[in-house]
């Protein structure tokens, strides 16, 4: 046990599977600290499962994913969240008739039981926290904007930000850059490294430019298990990998 | 004998719930002018009836036939209506189609009162539904229960061939899946929605043709069932029509067989309340296929 | 049809007029001008009549779930009003009608009752049918001094000074009707089988002391379905597991249907298994079929078949006022015997106080009403004969028996 | 201070909205009508509450209810019981075999008073039930149906069963309930005669200042970050769980709000009609408050009001003159505000009124102190924005709480 506490995540085991069709196998996966952890794989390998899986959205079969110390398989979503995990998801998914400050407040970790919430007052500090999150996410000058109105990259990022308002020790990102101009993707890029002092990170994206320029460790994917694992010039010249992708 | 007491419940539910399971399970929305749709064929029944009786009563023993068609095409035809003056507008407001529908059932509930008057009225049954059929001495399977579930089978079995084997049911099939897809590959979703609907009338209307051989027809006689009927789909599991007769038949049985042990109020009580309770355990009802969600 | 059978009945009326001058003679009252009682003397209360007019309200539910029991119920009443004023009013006054729909909504009926007694002022009211709806406006009528006629037999177990109950209080129409079954059927055994709401659980209340107490018979099986149920099967397996030389039944409205078509296509006919009802009417079987009720017997007092001279010129009328296929049940003809016990009553008080006719009224005899003598109890409700009828396949009674006069109890020591 | 009146009133226009509402109750309608009239009125306001349980249940929370019946008819028959036992005594009904029970027992041969009926003798016990028993109801209710996810259009279906269940059990158990008769012939509420005309009026302001009460209570709660959060997950729900918000127990408190106030809608209703029967518990007046809601404006508080308010004069208008027409009328009216005007009337104050009074006021700035004399339905604080968008998020709304219990990943 002594190890695992090593680890901010530790999968092992992990198994799902609908209907017979197992899609996620008996998957072990450890995430260190202050770690930036990216996720490949060809579709249908069970990547965002796994993310389902970690912050509970979907039910493991069997196995264990541990978050420090903290049995997330027993957790219902809210309270992994409030132990500290986040999660973006591939589609943008924010409070599009909101404005982006209410999107940011309403993610900011304060009054969240029911009657918290009836007496949560917007307070300088919360303004303050708000202000702060969204010069980050560079969209300081939008505060005042219904989020619905921003360019899909703004989004994204408006979505980053409200998971970095509640500060989380794990953050989960899938396919942060997917649809992303040129310029947009290499400002994420920043983003991603200025934000992940402190946490670890772990990212699903198919953009293999993008992955080299963030990834302290690479894990690839395929049919539910871990094909390979290691540093990305690792992977790349991986024969089995390059199977996998290329589909001989 | 008691079991063809739950056999026959289970038919009537069966009729009621094969024309919502189309409507609600296959399309997704919700009809609450269902009844109205099998009191229209109960009215079709009795107007045949009627006419059968003026104009020529030699006739009166096969009207019941013919009675069964007019009520499909009339509650098809009007169900086709509906669904291109009402229901399309509101395909993806599922909650606001429960009051929309609402509103209908009322508006037809009083277009019935004012064409047919308040009173109850019924069809004259050809003889040859009359009285019952005694396989053993003592035991008498009432004959209008006998047809009522002889055409319950062969309209199921209508049904299912429809849905599973022809084209027409592919294409039902494949809009409900994927509309944007099947759009695509040119089939006309919007047609294949108005006659889906109006095919789930159409079987209510069937529905309400086979019930004047058991109960009466007023105004308000279809209302009745509404509920139990919903139930009847969402508890076995919307979109299985194998859920659905599983669960008309769990229902009907549990029902009946309560009736037997105490008061009729009670076991509807205790019927109803099961039903909720197992769909609070297992809110996707009896049959429903697991998928990564 | 229905359409036709309304434009024929407008045709129908202007004959009818003509032909009321002769057969309105039902009893003999008096005609009274309004220049001999001035209105400042026979209304000191405020109500809304002038020296040419009375305002009265009808109030049954026209809409909704009730409308279909209680249609005939207006019928009957209007086709009494208007033979009133043919024969020149009340009092030399004409009546008017206004007419509410309780909408078979119990608060609604509170609402309208409050609305004809306090804005229009009405000087009687015919209405409710179901208890639900008289214990809804029985407050108002009895804080606003108001007059109802109440139309329905019930079960009894009430007795208020601003009503007059002109159907059967459960007693009159339950003990003979069981006592003839005992003697005439050798009836021992008895199963019970009602709707779920308070008159048949009443009723039923009533019938199994009767059974036990007095006819030494034994209550096999009792069982109360909901309202609108259509399903009876698993009771008529029970029946026929218990075979009871008597079902008594107390069914009503949709289910009745359901409940005569599923009786008999079991197998239970009522020849192999007698059955005694207290809510099949003629209005009822109209519904259900005569050939579903064909042997099954009725406890009413009036039977539209009764070969009774008043009963002939009522259903004359009534068939000219409303269309010959019209049928008339029991709780139809005590909607027609409201208004003229009202008009007895206010002729007799000559005024229309509400007070003074309600004091007029007990004692008020009439001998030929449509389903013969009759007579206002003290207590508000009617002496009368309890008749047994055996349905026929056209959908009309044969009499088997009719009772004395009986004196109605509507609080029956011993049965409560 | 000045927050807190913004989120009470909802800024200025919130505050003339509710001072003409207010006028509306309590001056305007005492003033031009009888006490006939006004006891109706008054009948109907204790419907509105109904429909301000639902805007906050249905408009921001996206749960549909289809039995708040239920609760109305709970809060009428706490009211009712103790109202019943009082008029019980020993002494009133001495005629009965067993006196000092209620009526309908004594016919049902229960010789004593049933265990639940004994804590009613007391004012306060009876108060608090009014409360607190359609509010423990709906707990169970909402908990075990949004714990596990049962939304949409399966918790409308499942209500609607339940009141079903309700009305056969409350008809059926007449010896303890009084059947379908209800609890009737109501006099006095401690030894105070409600029959009075005097009683109606302290009965009518004291119903109008519990509305108001109710509004000033949903403006609390749609003004605060709850009522963010509502909409929040009416539109998506899976951002608000994975924000670290349990969404079953903001649906379970909103949900238990919308019941407590049609409770106290009951038990006003049992005290200015005098009775409360099982017609009321059941499927059809249960939407028929939904319409009250919808026809108001499924948005605002105050719309709700006037809806019921509304919907109501015209079925005793239309019943009185043309009965046959009314259920046309009725049917009309669900269809057409669902189809034409799905934010009902505080929809068509906000895109045709409003534009018109404020370009009036703009014309006559500087005219003076200026408030629109009609009784237009002002919107509420949050919902200008709400409002316009309604159409397109009632769609997003029920794919988001729709036919799957879980939200989907599309």
């Amino acid at each position: 046990m002594s190890s695992n506490t090593d680890f901010v995540l530790s999968i092992e085991d992990l198994t799902v599977s609908f209907d017979g069709f197992k899609a996620v196998d008996k998957l072990n996966l450890y995430v260190d600290k202050n770690e930036i952890r990216v996720v490949i794989g060809p579709n249908g390998a069970g990547k965002t499962t796994v993310l389902d899986l970690i912050c509970g959205k979907t039910r493991a079969t069997s196995g264990s994913i541990k978050f420090k110390d903290l049995e997330l398989t027993r957790m219902s979503e809210h309270q992994i969240v409030r132990a500290g995990v986040g999660r973006k998801f591939q589609n943008p998914s924010i409070y599009e008739n909101l404005t982006v400050f209410e999107n940011l407040e309403i993610s900011y970790p304060k009054g969240r039981s029911v009657f918290g919430a009836l007496a949560f007052k917007r307070t300088a500090e919360v303004v303050a926290r708000v202000e702060e999150i969204a010069r980050e996410i560079m969209l300081d000058e939008f505060l005042g904007t219904e989020a619905g109105l921003l360019s899909h990259g703004q989004k994204q990022w408006l979505e980053i930000g409200m998971l970095l308002i509640q500060d989380p020790e794990l953050l989960m990102l899938d396919e942060p850059v997917a649809g992303m101009s040129a310029r947009e993707r290499e400002l994420t890029g920043q983003l991603l490294r200025r934000i992940c002092t402190n946490r670890s990170v772990l990212v699903i994206e198919h953009d293999m430019e993008f992955v080299k320029n963030i990834a302290h460790k690479v894990t690839v994917l395929h049919q539910g298990k871990i094909l390979k694992e290691g540093s990305m010039e690792m992977v790349q010249s991986d024969p089995k990998v390059i199977e996998v992708y290329l589909g001989h | 004998m008691q079991a063809f007491a739950g056999v026959s419940l289970f038919s009537v539910f069966v009729l009621m719930a094969l024309g919502l399971a189309i409507i609600f399970g296959q399309m997704g929305v919700i009809n609450m002018a269902h009844g109205e749709f099998l009191t229209i064929g109960a009215y079709s029944t009795v107007m045949m009836s009627m006419l059968a009786e003026k104009f020529m009563p030699e006739f009166l023993p096969y009207y019941f036939i013919f009675a069964i068609l007019v009520a499909f095409v009339v509650a098809f035809s009007i169900g086709y209506l509906v669904e291109f003056l009402m229901i399309r507008h509101l395909y993806r407001r599922p909650l606001d189609t429960l009051l929309a529908t609402w509103g209908l059932s009322l508006i037809m509930q009083q277009i019935f009162r004012s064409a047919f008057g308040a009173r109850e009225v019924s069809a004259t049954l050809p003889d040859w539904l009359m009285g019952s059929w005694q396989p053993v001495e003592g035991v008498d399977i009432p004959l209008n229960g006998l047809f009522v579930l002889g055409l319950t089978i062969l309209l199921s079995l209508a049904v299912f061939i429809f849905l599973f084997k022809s084209r027409w049911g592919l294409k039902v099939r494949a809009t409900t899946q994927n509309r944007l897809m099947a759009g695509a590959v040119g089939i006309s979703t919007p047609m294949v929605d108005r006659v889906t609907f109006a095919l789930g009338c159409g079987i209510a209307g069937v529905a309400g043709a086979a019930f004047t051989t058991i109960a009466s027809t007023g105004p308000t006689s279809g209302s009745l069932y509404i509920v139990d009927t919903f139930l009847v789909v969402v508890f076995g599991g919307a979109g299985s029509l194998l859920g659905t007769f599983a669960s008309a038949f769990s229902i009907a049985q549990a029902q009946s067989v309560m009736e037997f042990f105490m008061s009729g109020s009670m076991a509807k009580v205790l019927t109803l309340l099961a039903v909720i309770i197992i769909l609070m355990i297992r809110p996707e009802g009896l049959f429903s296929v697991k998928v990564r969600k | 049809m229905y359409f036709l059978d309304k434009a024929r009945d407008a045709l129908k009326r202007k004959r009818l007029v003509a032909a009321l001058g002769a057969s309105m003679l039902l009893g003999a009252v008096s005609t009274v001008s309004a220049a001999t009682l001035p209105t400042a003397q026979v209304n000191t209360t405020g109500l809304a009549i002038t020296d040419s007019t009375v305002k009265v309200g009808i109030l049954h539910s026209t809409t909704g779930t009730m409308a279909i029991s209680e249609t005939g119920s207006v019928e009957a009443e209007k086709l009494a009003i208007d033979q009133i004023n043919a024969m020149g009013g009340i009092l030399g006054r004409k009546i008017e009608i206004i007419q509410e729909d309780g909408a078979s909504d119990w608060p609604t009926f509170a609402e309208k009752a409050k609305k004809l007694l306090e804005k229009d002022q009405v000087a009687a009211v015919f209405g409710c049918w179901t208890s639900a709806s008289r214990k809804a406006v029985l407050p108002v009528f009895e804080n606003d001094n108001g007059l109802l006629y109440y139309p329905t037999f019930y079960e009894g177990l009430e007795e208020s000074k601003n009503v007059f109950y002109t159907g059967q209080e459960a007693t009159q129409q339950i003990l003979a009707g069981l006592d003839w079954a005992s003697k005439e059927l050798g009836a021992k055994t008895f199963y019970l089988v009602g709707s779920d709401y308070i008159w048949p659980r009443t009723s039923m209340k009533i019938a199994r002391k009767h059974i036990e107490n007095v006819l030494k018979g034994t209550v096999v099986g009792e069982e109360y379905y909901p309202l609108g149920s259509t399903q009876f099967g698993s009771l008529i397996n029970k029946i026929k597991l218990k075979k009871p030389d008597l079902v008594f039944g107390a069914v009503v409205g949709g289910s009745n249907v359901a409940w005569f078509k599923q009786l008999n296509a079991a197998g239970l006919t009522f020849k192999k298994q007698p059955m005694l009802t207290i809510s099949v009417t003629e209005d009822e079987v109209l519904g259900i079929g005569g050939e579903n009720v064909e042997g099954l017997y009725s406890s009413m007092m009036y039977f539209q078949s009764l070969d009774l001279p008043g009963n002939k010129k009522f259903v004359d009328a009534f068939k000219t006022k409303w269309g010959a296929d019209s049928v008339i049940g029991d709780v139809t003809e005590s909607g027609y015997l409201g208004p003229w016990l009202w008009l007895r009553a206010v002729e007799a008080a000559k005024s229309f106080d509400v007070d003074k006719v309600v004091a007029a009224s007990p004692g008020i005899e009439w001998e030929d009403s449509p389903h013969g003598y009759l007579k206002v109890d003290k207590n508000h409700h009617l002496w009368m004969k309890t008749r047994i009828g055996e349905w026929q396949k056209d959908g009309q009674v044969k009499i088997v028996y009719e009772s004395d006069v009986i004196k109605p109890d509507p609080f029956p020591a011993g049965y409560q | 201070m000045q927050v807190a009146m913004n989120k009470l009133f909802g800024g200025r226009e919130g505050l003339v909205g509710l001072a003409i509402l207010a006028a509306l109750i309590f001056i305007i309608m005492p003033l031009t009508f009888d006490i006939f009239r006004l006891n109706l009125v008054g009948k109907y306001l204790t419907y509105a509450f109904v429909a301000i349980g639902l805007v906050l249940c249905w408009g921001y929370g996206g749960i549909l209810s289809l039995g708040q019946g239920m609760f109305f008819g709970l809060g009428g028959y706490c009211m009712a019981m103790f109202l019943k036992l009082e008029s019980s005594s020993p002494e009133s009904t001495k005629i009965q075999s067993t006196p000092g029970i209620p009526d309908f027992m004594d016919w049902n041969q229960l010789t004593a008073l049933p265990w639940f009926w004994e804590p009613f003798h007391s004012l306060s016990f009876s108060l608090v039930a009014v409360i607190a028993v359609p509010c423990i109801f709906a707990f169970i209710i909402s908990v075990a149906m949004f714990k596990r996810r049962v939304g949409g259009v399966y918790f409308a279906i499942i209500t609607q069963a339940i009141a079903l269940i309700l009305t056969i059990l409350i008809i059926g158990q007449q010896g303890y309930t009084g059947g379908i008769n209800g609890i009737t012939d109501l006099r006095t509420l401690k030894g105070w005669d409600i029959r009075t005309d005097e009683a109606k009026y302290v009965l009518y302001f004291l119903n109008g200042a519990l509305l108001i009460g109710c509004i000033l209570v949903g403006r609390l709660i749609i003004t605060s970050k709850l009522g963010r959060l509502l909409l929040a997950m009416r539109d998506r729900e899976d951002r608000v769980r994975f924000s670290g918000y349990d969404v079953s127990s903001f649906k379970v408190f909103v949900f238990c709000v919308g019941a407590m106030m049609s409770a106290i809608g009951g038990a006003m209703f049992t005290l200015q009609v005098g009775f409360m029967s099982p017609s009321f518990v059941g499927i059809v007046p249960s939407i028929e408050m939904v319409i009250f809601a919808a026809v108001g404006g499924r948005m605002s508080l105050i719309g709700a009001v006037y809806g019921a308010l509304i919907v109501n004069f015209a079925k005793t208008f239309f019943s009185e003159s043309f009965p046959a027409l009314w259920l046309f009328l009725m049917g009309g009216l669900f269809i057409a505000v669902v189809m034409l005007f799905p934010n009902g009337l505080a929809g068509i104050y906000t895109s045709y009124i409003k534009p018109r009074i404020d370009a009036w006021i703009q014309g006559r700035r500087g005219g003076g102190n200026l408030t629109p004399t009609v009784p237009a339905e002002p919107q509420d604080p949050v919902s200008p924005r709400t409002a316009e968008r309604t159409p397109a998020s009632a769609a997003s709304r029920s794919l988001a709480a729709g036919i799957q219990s879980e939200p989907s990943r599309s």
